[in-house]
């Protein structure tokens, strides 16, 4: 939308919706939250952003095309089930490694990892699908 | 607390269906994103209801202190949820180019597929 | 703690007050230009107070900040919807009530 | 250099975000700041200047001011058994030119009392309010050209 | 310390209650409109009531963790009055929304 | 039983299908001369069977064969006595010169290789029908004999006619064959065997079943689709469209025969009840008196001949179901007769047409100069088919006359039936012998000459074996007619029909055949248009019938898939959840699961009723919405008000997951409306609305009342308490929604989220490709709706 | 830094503990590799030409994988991963039995030509829109449905299934095909929900998900649940799914629109998976409630049989005709539920294995003889026959199986449930697929008749034969004759040896009438 109010903010929800989603994917094991409200969050950012300034900006802003992020997402959350093979358990098992990396302790999991493909699954997708609307609008 | 909410998801499904048995497409979209809810409702109040505590670990604590509503059904609604909306998101696009292509939205009209004058099967040998 | 609960349950009546003005505005402004005064400025204050209430409740400085972040967040985009709102609305052409006085808009570009 | 201090306010946003102070959060929150600031590189213009940030402070409180006040006018006006309206748009002439500054402006506007922003001009030398009370337009475009525009030029530049 | 307690779940039901009228408001203003913007604007209106609705309860439960959602709302609230504004802007007025806007009448 | 691989008699019942696949390479490689080749299979099997005859003839019986299917009890056994020897021997001789002949009938002819193997592939299924023990197994065959005489009928696919005729047969000989599956299955089920070895030997249980009725029908429709008896017999005649070597051998010799092969195989099990003695009779009574009939009429050489067929095939019938030891024994005779003279008739029809260009009879003329030997080979089947001595012809035909000579009415009758059948089929056999060949020669066939020896060996051997058997009846006698007929009835006949003019009432019987055929013959013209002029008056056939059934079956499957598939979304909605209403409701009321009246939920308080409440206003507010946009924002109400239910018990999860995909398919709808064109609300007519109010009423509450029975089941928490106690001590996280999405139920969300992303992905291909001719679609949206312009920058 | 599972904490009695061995990992894999692989090939869209090769190798892969999925089935009896390392029925069980891994088999072999015939018959564009990871997610959610032993992890994979042939239907947005996914859509989304709403009453009635779990309490169901309602609303789904009468009208709505690649996939794999989850759901959970509905199922199949068969006698487009024909083979699958003996649980697999094998390839004959003739009208087809012999003679192959002719592969079912019915004393039912039959072979027949037989289009003279077909064109035709020769064999091989899979469909057939070793392989505490 052709307005300069809308277009000078709108890059600035954009990015505290994208760090807002990034924490909610990451605190989602402990409280509300999770890959999938995260990246519809992040969605949503990239939404206001297309809406705002037009669809290339985003395009280009992500780099790749949202439909092969979606696509990284399943590959990185189905992948998430194979180290089980290496520890002849089941398919998805949840593995963990706490590293500490200065003094603080991290909890690295496949869970975690799958939460993440959840994430960028959802942004992927749902982006595409409103930058894709978007650009009919467009035309 | 169940029989209420069993009222509320019986208003969404006969909606709903009402919806969904109209003629017009963007009706039946409405349909569809009602019964997505009355479905999720459902599912929902078959794990049987609880007031207000979510089912979270308290910090410091191994297990929950009290009662919690029932996670599962949550899950599994999350599920359903992102499942229906992607289908909602799906058909409505869908329609959309229908009605781009078709040039109607009617469904008595929609008969490119199945058109009304559809020639008699060839006789003879 | 006493303060902060007292508090909090004043902040969440207020809050709500200004919410119920909101809506009532809503409902008793003659058009959707003056309906907009209402929600955006009287909704935005009634939900910003009842989220600073929850953050005194919580009596953590995480939820602290954040909440005074979220009542950051819907300052901001108050004004911006309502904003984006009222020039759709006046560009597609939908009129202020008769009651009006002025409309400098229509002189300028407008439509 | 500006887009440096974003950054940092990105971080610092983050650790007030997760409400956890260590060194460790406000690395991540610089990284992921820089990457949500590299996500919309294109559009960011301007950014505000550290020690511009006490004037910004007293536009804040000034402006959260505002809106209490605008907030309470609402609540007067609608337990009020007659509306007594006197609605109109008036072209607010802009001082200020930049998209920054512009949006502050706007945005300020439509949280006070009585008036909101409904659009600006597409030569951007007005801004379009709606008000609830234009008996007086020029007073009230007096005000505001007194009021915010100047708090937001002494701020920003 | 219990009284002020008892303060706060008065407090509590007095909020939710007006709260639950500023629902039935805005509800009606949606249904009643007339025009889309104005639909759009008790939508919007909703969302807020919403916000603070997650912000009560979580006051009543003690449970912070609703904050989260109270701003994620706020945040794709917005998103939706965007959009519709957008759709207002792209589409045009409706038929029947023009009907009543040429007459005027819909002041009270 | 045993069963051997290396049995040689399944090796030789297999080479037909060697033959199937050798024969288009050979034709390849050595054109029509290949058949000489080709022939040996048929040649190899022929002495194999020969050699088995001296031991079936002592009382032997051959078994053998191979597990096929164990577990539908389907081997490939078979079971040679003296019925399938002597079918065998029948199909394999005369398959020896079908072959030969084919290589001069469709000599230089592109598909002759494909020919000869669609000829042999059928060769091995009726071969194999006739030798097979499992029933099953003979069931296979007998759909493989179908099939290849489509294919065979059908082999100049370019003519309609032929087209017809091969789904004609088809669909009636195939259609046979499915009532044999149901008869197979009730007689296995009743004898508790499938192989007819021992099934022969339960004749007993199987007449006095109750299931026997039912198990006689479904196996004579089988048997009487195949041998063609009225008013199953029109497709014979039309199966003429065949080329001549298929008539000769498939609709002639054998595969017409395994219907009459059927009856006989079951005649120990299933004759001799009333039902058979009195229905099989009737049919090929009628049968031999309509074929012979319609066979005067006719003046095609082929034509006449296969209703003369039919005629036969209604004889062997009649004389089935007649059922004593000397109507038994006349029908082998008749049968193995049959084959000599119908097989070589049909290959002279076929010389001639191949020689002189025509098979009308009354343009056909003074051939005998220039085919003398097929004039001779046409003699020798004429005579046996008239019925004259020295032929096995004769011998049949008073061994026909010895059974019917009882004296009791229904031996009269029928006696009377075939007396004036075998008349008729003398005058037949007289047309086709003396017509071609003696009547005044036809300028147009001066071209015609003698054909090749592939042409006319066949019938010359087959009129010559006609002589044979009746000549060394002796041998015919041990080796074949006695053991066929022993095999027929179920118990040792002794078959010793010889050529013997002594005076009797056989005799006299023939004498007056004789007469009779001379009589007609002498009048034939006239008959030939009195038979005519009574047809037109009747005017209506089953071959007629065929095709009005064809059309009637088009015309009711139209009606009905419209009614049915009438292509209207809504109305199949409609019928959806009329369906979902109706049977839930049944199904409670039916099993008493109705749920009990639930009391009033006291424990909600007001501000839950509260949000119940804008739930269903939002409801109501997208039911009443005026227009589309209106319910688009409704349907928001409704969303956010389920969100806060989540909120009001305990599934902040799910409420942060509504509110944003809420919001977020609000947004969408907004982005497409965007470019829709908006109708006023709901156009159904009030009757339409109340009606679907009332479906949806019905289904709706039906949903409801399920879920109330449901929650008023005491629950069983075993899962989530599970959930509970591991979700922070194992899995590592607090919320233990999130632990299941990721953890203990983590497949499902991987699946959640391939949905996910393969809708973006659809979506995605659906806004993007657009086909070619946009531009009119487009014009014909922009027309379709009333006209929006897009009035915004 | 070692990867632990956790955290010290006992896990015995709330994890498996015994070792997984390489072969278990074939009960996931037939899922788990589709998705990777899909996943990957979305991610290089753009990059045409490896799709086809990427995409038939992993169809290849998955082939070998459900074939020796199905052979360690097959002697080891059923197979159970409970995913995440829970112990069921807390965490996901996937658990194989014959039914699912024959199914599942079957889906591999008919996708593998398919996929090989795509080659032939999508174009780049669709190709960069996501042909073969559609396909791909499609026998993930199709895998998935066959061997997951959780009842709303059933639900998941039929949505995965079904979104991705949402895709497949759409792809390309010819009007037709717009017009036909519409109602495929929408009719598709109701059913699955009523299969959702079903698997919400189970999960407040029993309190679990796990197929097994459920199986094992019906012994004994919990007081007042009305379970006889929920089955009946899962025959409803399901028979939806299926494509059953009177809910089969998405089917022949739909079928004929879109690339007849995607149809022959759909003909093959969908509905069968209404079959399957009507096995599963119906005759192993619901046994006692199925009894109860068998004579409504019963007169459902035989509606369905001649309901199918009199719409193919209706028309004119060849592919619509298939469609019809894909309805009426449904009937006859329902017909082995109906009756539920192991002689009529056995026809069904078996017809559900012939019917996968043979809808398919006749779609894809269908394609041929379209492509080349311009039209999949039947009063504009003719000539096959004189043109391609061996393809001619393959379709006619077809035509008589589909038929049920003996020795072809659809004859031994149909064997098998006319002896089950008769067996079962409903006489009419046998009497009804025997009708069905004889009604196909017409319909098929006047297919081949007119497309093959016939010299050219209708009104050519008769005895002409001058119709010119040009050859296969649009991409490698090889593709599309192996492809279809391939299928042909296989059904051809099933005719002609039908024991190993009867043998198989008989034991699984047993399996799902005597559930004890699929509920041991859950619960036995093996795994
Ligand atoms: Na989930
Ligand atoms: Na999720």
């Amino acid at each position: 939308m052709n307005t300069v109010i809308f277009r000078t903010i709108a890059p600035y929800f954009t990015s505290l919706m994208v760090l807002f989603s990034i924490f909610v994917l990451l605190r989602g094991h402990s409280e509300p939250g999770g890959g999938f409200i995260g990246g519809l969050i992040a969605a949503s950012a990239f939404a206001i952003y297309g809406i705002a300034c037009g669809v290339h900006p985003v395009r280009r802003a992500l780099f790749f095309h949202p439909m092969a992020i979606s696509a990284f997402g399943l590959t990185l959350a189905a992948a998430s089930g194979l180290p089980s093979i290496a520890e002849r358990v089941p398919y998805l098992t949840g593995l963990w490694v706490f590293p500490t990396i200065g003094g603080v302790e991290l909890a690295l999991s496949t869970p975690l990892v799958f939460d993440i493909g959840v994430y960028l699954v959802v942004v992927g997708a749902i982006t595409s699908i409103a930058l894709a609307l978007e650009e009919r609008e467009q035309l | 607390m169940e029989p209420a909410l069993v009222l509320l998801i019986t208003c969404f499904f006969t909606a709903s269906i009402y919806l969904l048995l109209s003629k017009q497409v963007i009706r039946m979209l409405l349909g569809i994103a009602l019964i997505s809810n009355g479905v999720n409702l459902l599912i929902f109040t078959a794990g049987r209801l609880t007031h207000e505590v979510p089912p979270i670990i308290p910090p410091g604590a191994l297990t929950p202190a009290v009662a919690t509503a029932n996670p599962l059904p949550q899950a599994l609604i999350l599920t359903a949820i992102v499942i229906s909306f992607s289908f909602f998101a799906f058909l409505l696009v869908l329609s959309y180019r229908a009605f781009q292509e078709l040039g109607t939205d009617n469904t008595p009209e929609m008969r490119v597929a199945e058109p009304v004058d559809q020639p008699p099967p060839p006789g003879g040998y | 703690m006493i303060f902060a609960t007292v508090l909090a349950g004043i902040l969440i009546i207020v809050g709500s007050v200004f919410a119920l003005a909101a809506a009532v505005g809503l409902v008793r402004f003659p058009d959707v230009y003056s309906r907009m005064h209402a929600a955006s400025k009287a909704g935005t204050m009634g939900s910003g107070l009842m989220m600073i209430a929850l953050a005194l409740i919580a009596d953590d400085v995480a939820t602290a900040t954040r909440a005074a972040a979220g009542v950051v967040f819907f300052i901001l985009t108050a004004p911006v919807a309502a904003h984006l709102v009222a020039k759709a609305a006046y560009a597609v052409g939908y009129r202020m009530w008769e009651g009006s006085v002025v409309d400098e808009m229509a002189d300028g570009e407008g439509r | 250099m500006k887009l440096f201090i974003v950054n940092v306010l990105l971080a610092i946003a983050w650790v007030a975000v997760t409400g956890s102070f260590s060194e460790l959060d406000l690395v991540v929150g610089f990284v992921l700041g820089m990457f949500a600031l590299w996500l919309i590189r294109e559009q960011v213009g301007t950014a505000g200047y550290i020690d511009r940030s006490r004037r910004v402070v007293v536009l804040a409180l000034v402006f959260l001011w505002e809106l209490t006040m605008s907030a309470i006018r609402v609540l007067v006006m609608v337990s009020a058994p007659r509306l007594v309206m006197r609605p109109g748009i008036i072209a607010y002439p802009l001082k200020v030119d930049r998209d920054f500054e512009i949006t502050m402006l706007a945005n300020l506007i439509t949280l006070t009392p009585g008036t909101l922003s409904v659009d600006v001009s597409h030569d951007r030398r007005h801004l379009f309010i709606h008000t609830l009370d234009a008996s007086d337009p020029d007073g009230l475009k007096q005000s505001i050209a007194d009021g915010f525009e100047r708090k937001i030029m002494e701020a920003f530049r | 310390m219990s009284a002020a307690a008892a303060f706060l779940d008065f407090a509590v039901l007095v909020s939710l209650a007006l709260l639950t009228v500023t629902f039935a408001l805005a509800v009606g203003r949606v249904v009643i409109g007339p025009t889309l913007p104005d639909r759009i604007v008790a939508l919007d209106m909703l969302v807020g009531a919403a916000i603070g609705y997650i912000a009560v309860i979580g006051v009543r439960t003690g449970y912070s963790l609703y904050l989260d959602i109270a701003i994620a709302l706020g945040l794709v609230g917005f998103l939706a009055t965007v959009a519709f504004a957008r759709f207002v802007m792209e589409r045009g007025r409706t038929e029947q929304d023009r009907r009543k806007a040429l007459s005027g009448k819909e002041a009270s | 039983m045993a069963l051997d691989i290396a049995d040689q008699t399944l090796v030789f019942l297999a080479l037909p299908f060697v033959a199937a696949l050798a024969s288009p390479v050979a034709v390849r490689l050595a054109g029509e001369k290949a058949v000489w080749l080709l022939a040996l299979f048929p040649a190899a099997i022929f002495a194999h069977l020969v050699s088995l005859a001296g031991p079936v003839a002592a009382g032997e019986v051959f078994t053998g064969g191979l597990r096929w299917i164990p577990t539908l009890g389907v081997n490939l056994s078979y079971h040679v006595d003296g019925l399938s020897l002597v079918f065998g021997l029948l199909i394999s001789g005369i398959g020896a010169f079908i072959v030969l002949y084919s290589g001069g009938y469709l000599k230089g002819h592109p598909q002759l290789g494909r020919f000869l193997s669609f000829i042999f592939l059928f060769m091995g299924s009726m071969l194999g029908l006739v030798m097979a023990d499992n029933l099953y197994c003979l069931l296979v065959l007998w759909e493989m004999t179908s099939i290849t005489s489509f294919l065979l009928i059908g082999f100049d696919h370019n003519w309609r006619a032929s087209r017809r005729a091969a789904l004609q047969a088809l669909v009636v000989t195939g259609g046979g064959g499915l009532a044999l599956i149901a008869g197979a299955v009730i007689v296995e089920g009743v004898t508790g065997v499938s192989e007819l070895s021992l099934v022969l030997r339960s004749g007993e249980a199987l007449r006095e079943s109750p299931y026997y009725g039912a198990a006689f029908v479904l196996v004579l429709i089988a048997a009487f689709a195949k041998s063609a008896q009225f008013p199953l017999h029109f497709w014979l005649p039309n199966a003429m469209e065949a080329p001549t070597p298929v008539s000769a051998y498939l609709h002639s010799a054998t595969m017409v025969k395994a219907g009459v092969y059927l009856l006989m195989r079951f005649n120990p099990v299933m004759g001799g009840t009333a039902l058979w003695e009195a229905v099989l009779p009737a049919f090929g009574a009628t049968t031999l008196i309509v074929g012979t009939l319609i066979a005067i009429r006719k003046t095609d050489l082929k034509l006449m001949l296969a209703y003369t067929t039919v005629a036969s095939l209604g004889l062997l019938v009649m004389l089935t179901g007649f059922g004593t030891d000397k109507a038994i024994e006349a029908a082998v005779y008749y049968l193995v007769a049959h084959a000599f003279f119908k097989g070589g008739l049909f290959m002279v029809a076929g010389a001639i047409d191949h020689e002189a260009g025509s098979r009308d009879i009354r343009r056909l003329g003074g051939l005998r100069r220039a085919m003398p030997l097929t004039f001779a080979a046409a003699c020798l089947a004429a005579l046996s088919m008239s019925g004259i001595p020295p032929f096995v012809g004769f011998i049949a035909k008073e061994e026909i006359y010895a059974a019917l000579a009882g004296g009791d009415p229904r031996s009269i009758v029928i006696a009377v039936v075939a007396i004036a059948g075998n008349a008729l089929m003398l005058v037949v056999a007289a047309a086709i012998a003396i017509k071609p060949f003696l009547a005044e020669p036809r300028p147009e066939l001066g071209h015609a000459h003698e054909g090749p020896v592939l042409l006319w060996a066949g019938p010359m051997v087959l009129g010559l074996l006609g002589l044979a058997a009746a000549l060394w009846a002796g041998s015919a006698n041990h080796y074949v007619f006695a053991p066929m007929a022993g095999a027929f009835a179920g118990h040792p006949i002794d078959a010793h029909a010889r050529l013997h003019l002594g005076l009797s009432l056989p005799l006299l019987l023939s004498l007056l055949t004789v007469a009779l055929g001379l009589a007609v013959f002498w009048r034939l013209d006239a008959a030939r248009r009195a038979m005519a002029g009574l047809l037109r008056r009747i005017g209506w056939g089953p071959d007629h019938g065929f095709d009005q059934a064809i059309t009637a079956t088009l015309a009711f499957s139209r009606s009905l898939t419209a009614f049915v598939q009438n292509g209207r979304l809504e109305s199949y909605m409609v019928t959806v959840f009329t369906v979902v209403g109706v049977t839930l409701i049944a199904a409670m009321a039916f099993w008493g699961e109705f749920p009990a009246l639930p009391a009033f939920p006291a424990d909600l308080t007001f501000y839950e009723w509260g949000v119940l409440a804008i739930a269903f206003a939002g409801i109501l507010a997208v039911l009443w919405a005026s227009d589309r946009l209106t319910a688009i924002v409704s349907l928001g109400i409704q969303g956010f008000a389920v969100a806060l239910i989540f909120i009001l018990f305990g599934a902040p999860d799910l409420s942060f997951t509504q509110f944003m995909v809420e919001t977020l398919s609000v947004v969408i709808l907004a982005l497409v409306m965007t470019r829709l064109t908006l109708h006023k609300a709901d156009h159904r007519p009030a009757g339409e609305r109340l009606r679907d109010g009332a479906i949806a009423l019905v289904s709706g509450a039906a949903l409801g009342l399920v879920l109330l029975s449901v929650t008023q089941v005491p629950f069983d928490s075993r899962l989530s308490d599970f959930f509970a106690q591991n979700a922070y001590a194992i899995a590592h996280g607090r919320n233990i929604v999130n632990v299941i999405i990721v953890d203990f139920r983590g497949l499902d969300t991987l699946g959640e989220i391939a949905v996910v992303m393969v809708a973006g992905l659809a979506i995605l291909a659906l806004i993007r490709i657009r086909h070619r001719n946009r531009p009119d679609a487009e014009a014909a949206a922009q027309t379709a709706g009333p006209a929006v312009t897009k009035e915004a920058a | 830094m070692a990867i632990s599972v956790s955290t010290g904490v006992d896990i015995s009695r709330a994890m498996v503990e015994t070792p997984l061995t390489a072969a278990d990992w074939l009960i996931i894999a037939p899922v788990a590799f589709p998705i990777l692989a899909g996943a990957i090939l979305l991610m290089l869209r753009k990059r045409v030409a490896v799709q086809a090769a990427a995409a038939n190798a992993t169809l290849a892969l998955l082939l070998v994988l459900t074939a020796a999925l199905l052979a360690h089935v097959a002697g080891a009896g059923p197979q159970t991963m409970t995913m995440g390392r829970w112990l069921p029925p807390f965490g996901i069980s996937f658990s194989v039995d014959l039914t699912g891994a024959l199914l599942a088999a079957a889906a591999a072999a008919v996708a593998f030509a398919c996929g090989l015939y795509a080659t032939l018959d999508v174009d780049a564009s669709r190709l960069r829109y996501g042909f073969f990871p559609f396909l791909l997610m499609m026998m993930a959610g199709v895998n998935g449905a066959f061997l997951t032993g959780d009842v709303f992890n059933l639900y998941v994979w039929f949505e995965v299934m079904l979104i991705a042939s949402f895709g497949l239907i759409v792809l390309g947005s010819e009007r037709q095909q717009l017009d036909g996914a519409i109602k495929y859509a929408f009719l598709n989304f109701v059913a699955t929900t009523l299969f959702l709403i079903a698997t919400g009453y189970v999960y407040g009635a029993f309190g679990t998900l796990n197929m097994a779990d459920i199986t094992r309490q019906m012994a004994a169901p919990p007081p007042g649940a009305p379970v006889a309602t929920i089955a009946t609303l899962y025959l409803v789904a399901f028979a939806m799914k299926a494509a059953a009468f009177p809910l089969n009208f998405w089917l022949p709505a739909s079928y004929h629109t879109p690339r007849i690649v995607v149809s022959a996939l759909f003909a093959g794999l969908l509905t069968k998976v209404g079959v399957y989850a009507l096995l599963r759901v119906m005759v192993m959970i619901f046994a006692e409630q199925r009894g109860l509905l068998a004579d409504w199922i019963a007169l459902m199949a035989a509606a369905t049989m001649l309901v199918g068969v009199f719409g193919a006698l209706a028309q004119t487009d060849i592919r619509r005709l298939l469609g019809f024909l894909v309805v009426s083979g449904i009937g006859s699958m329902l017909a082995g539920i109906a009756l539920a003996s192991n002689l009529g649980l056995t026809g069904t697999i078996v017809y559900a294995v012939h019917s996968m094998v043979v809808m398919a390839a006749l779609y894809l004959a269908a394609g041929i003889v379209g492509r080349r003739a311009g039209t999949f009208d039947l009063r504009g087809l003719g000539g096959h026959y004189a043109a391609s012999p061996w393809f001619a003679g393959g379709f006619l192959l077809l035509a008589f199986s589909v038929a049920g002719l003996p020795p072809l592969s659809g004859f031994w079912p149909k064997l098998m449930l006319v002896k089950g019915a008769i067996a079962g004393g409903l006489s009419w039912l046998a009497a009804a697929i025997l009708v069905t039959g004889l009604l196909t072979t017409l319909a098929i027949i006047r297919v081949w008749g007119f497309a093959f037989w016939r010299g050219g289009a209708e009104g050519i003279r008769d005895g002409a034969e001058n119709w010119k077909l040009p050859p296969l064109a649009g991409g490698p035709a090889w593709s599309a004759y192996v492809s279809f020769g391939a299928l042909v064999a296989l059904s051809v091989m099933i005719g002609l040896s039908p024991e190993p899979l009867a043998r198989y469909a008989l034991d699984a057939a047993i399996g799902l009438s005597a559930p004890d070793a699929y509920v041991g392989s859950v619960f036995g505490g093996a795994r």
